[in-house]
């Protein structure tokens, strides 16, 4: 199994040199630590900028220079900065190669589910997470494989309020990859893991590669 | 010529109840807290409001929904950590919420100032938020019909201005602002200085005077 | 009868102090040599700027800095540069006060013809003027009352091609002044003509001020 | 790291037979001469062109129509005093001419450049413009339904450039080069100096990188 930072770096380890990257809020913000200033992978905030660089504390903070889950952050060399609707207009025309989201649910289809439970009374907030999932060139996902309670996050079809169709093509978890394609679900790394046991704990068919 | 400058209780003094005002701001980036202040104080209600947030803590937009003053917000992102006031008032029952993805939200204000009816957009498409909306299918792609979001008023906060009313934002404080400066009928901007017409270089204006009806300036 | 100085100077004096104005190619340009600086008057060029100055000659050109016609002109303090999706969001938003065109036929109801001849081998060429026609506050049109074979431009229907329906509130000739209102077309300057002599050459009915 | 520095020849290349250029310019203000001449001697031909103007005088875009290489004009404003070349070939029906008002053809190139499945536009109705096209009444105002124009390839001239393809421009040779680097797959700027990563102001950057494919620089 691995490890929240073998996970983060795992999915860095994966981004093309020279893509433009954006990670969603919470735990796809960590990829950031372990890109490569080498790699010369760009990474977006969808409030407003190209070129973002790490977190900073807070006592190290510019307020007016913030990522996505309202972190202060840094200015690369070579940002750029641009308003709301041209930084969406960047995620929505299909310019961003990968963007990486947590999810509650993917399904063997790619549909996306991360937005809300479903739950009668959760107040419900989709921030960027449609605009991202319909937009960019390739949705990954990183996620536990799994619920505290045991469910498995990757199923035949979402139970959750979708954010996206079929726009998953990825997904990072803590006990294996898969891709999502045309023909279905393939299985690309497994981590203190057989295939034969995974398969038995998830209602998805899986392909080996 | 136009006089542009003035302070922010005058500067908000014609938002009339019932008014749509948008807000901007991601967070605590970009928000006029001091133009929210002084809308508080003018006193105008049944507000729609049209930001990214529902208010963070307990001051600018948090004190406006606090003093009852919003009958509706449009947001994308309105549950965080520090979104205690517009939790309290949703689970009464005391504001409606219209929840926007937020590129929706930024185009749909886009749109309103560019003069566009209406735009096929495939964010959402398959979604709950698609429920019950016009769709299409063009190129074989899905899309959803979405509609401009129109401000009576806006209220945003950029960097510096000139005397003529051009602006430059800070970082991503820029934000929602030069969006909204277009889809209001007038549009009230909160600077941390105001310079002498010329000083800006044309080539980084962001937000042409031609947006901007007020100025406040708010020394940090 | 007004010069073409006249007619340009008597324009300008009728925009608005600290208006936002587009002038069309042609003769409208020459209205921007009676706009006195305290007026606040600013000039939009669809070609991507506000604050646009004066036509200058060929060797004072700078040719990255030019109006719609192409020409050369000059850079006002508090220009500001934008591009072209910009530039005609201003217009077909309805931020500019006014713009001021040139017309081939401006018809009773305020309908614009001022693009395309109708003849066969024309080549058709419309830029920037439907997009006025449907975006400016106002529309006002500057042009001669007769065409030089003596037909009235102002006419109850256009026949030629449109630019634009319902959109023109004030047309400015060398013989009148009217103002297009829903209840007709009022006269509300005459120059070196009577009003009944020009009732009697126009076919639509003239409401006097 | 991705190498965007090239010369002409090299970067026009990839265009092929039947291809749409996108090509800024207005007038010959930010028209990248220097490329299309290279398209010229790369030979692709067959091409649908959308470009501001028709081409002026005997140089660029008009030497590009001399030469045979275009088969359709997307165009606001194809006759000019100097649009012989186009005249010539539009009378003797060897060019086909899409007219298009020349904010539909930024906007549909933004639309495209946004992901924008269509849109609702007031301009052009009750004129030829709209002619068989689908209208809509929205809020008691009437609108014609615009698509997106996609690019296989723009050709664009920018005034500075850094090295991982942030561009600035200058004065009114702005104008459609940063919509058109939207709404291409490629890119391809020409500039007049690239300078080093990071001395370009991350405020005034017309055009992120992320449009950018290709840098040829031009001294002038």
């Amino acid at each position: 199994m691995s490890s929240k930072d073998d996970l983060a770096r795992r999915v860095a380890a994966d981004i093309p040199d020279g893509s433009y990257v954006n990670l969603g809020i919470g735990q796809p913000t960590a990829i950031a630590r372990y890109l490569t200033a080498g790699s010369g992978v760009i990474l977006h905030t969808e409030n407003g900028m190209l070129g973002m660089g790490e977190v900073v504390a807070d006592e190290d903070a510019d307020w007016d220079l913030t990522n996505a889950g309202k972190q202060p952050v840094t200015e690369l060399p070579g940002a750029a900065y641009f308003h709301h609707a041209d930084s969406f207009a960047m995620m929505r025309g299909g310019h961003l190669d990968v963007c990486v989201m947590g999810a509650f649910q993917v399904s063997a289809t790619g549909d996306l589910a991360n937005w809300h439970t479903g739950a009668p009374d959760a107040i419900p907030a989709v921030g960027g997470a449609m605009d991202l999932a319909a937009g960019a060139k390739q949705v990954w996902v990183m996620m536990t494989l799994f619920t505290k309670s045991g469910e498995p996050k990757l199923v035949p079809s979402c139970t959750y309020p979708l954010t996206g169709k079929t726009c998953v093509t990825r997904v990072y978890t803590d006990v294996a990859t898969f891709q999502i394609t045309p023909d279905g679900v393939r299985v690309t790394e497994l981590h203190g893991i057989g295939f034969e046991e995974l398969a038995s704990r998830l209602d998805v068919p899986l392909m080996q590669v | 010529m136009k006089t542009l400058t003035t302070d922010a209780l005058t500067a908000v003094k014609e938002v009339r109840d019932g008014d749509t005002v948008l807000v901007g701001g991601f967070g605590m980036a970009g928000m006029p807290v001091e133009l929210i202040d002084a809308l508080i104080e003018h006193g105008a209600g049944d507000l729609t409001i049209v930001s990214n947030n529902a208010g963070n803590g307990d001051t600018g937009l948090a004190a406006l929904l606090a003093a009852g003053r919003v009958r509706k917000m449009v947001c994308s992102f309105p549950r965080q950590s520090d979104s205690w006031v517009f939790d309290g008032l949703y689970r009464a029952g005391k504001i409606e919420l219209e929840l926007v993805p937020q590129g929706n939200l930024a185009e749909r204000m886009r749109a309103a100032g560019a003069g566009i009816g209406a735009f096929f957009c495939p964010t959402g498409v398959g979604t709950p938020i698609a429920e019950g909306r016009e769709t299409r299918q063009i190129n074989g792609r899905e899309y959803v019909l979405e509609y401009p979001i129109h401000g009576d008023v806006a209220l945003i906060r950029a960097h510096h201005a000139d005397r003529l009313g051009n602006l430059v934002y800070r970082k991503t404080a820029r934000n929602f602002g030069p969006v909204m400066a277009t889809a209001a009928r007038t549009t009230i901007a909160q600077v941390s200085q105001i310079v002498e017409t010329g000083e800006l270089d044309p080539e980084a204006i962001v937000t042409p005077s031609i947006y901007v009806d007020r100025l406040v300036e708010v020394t940090p």
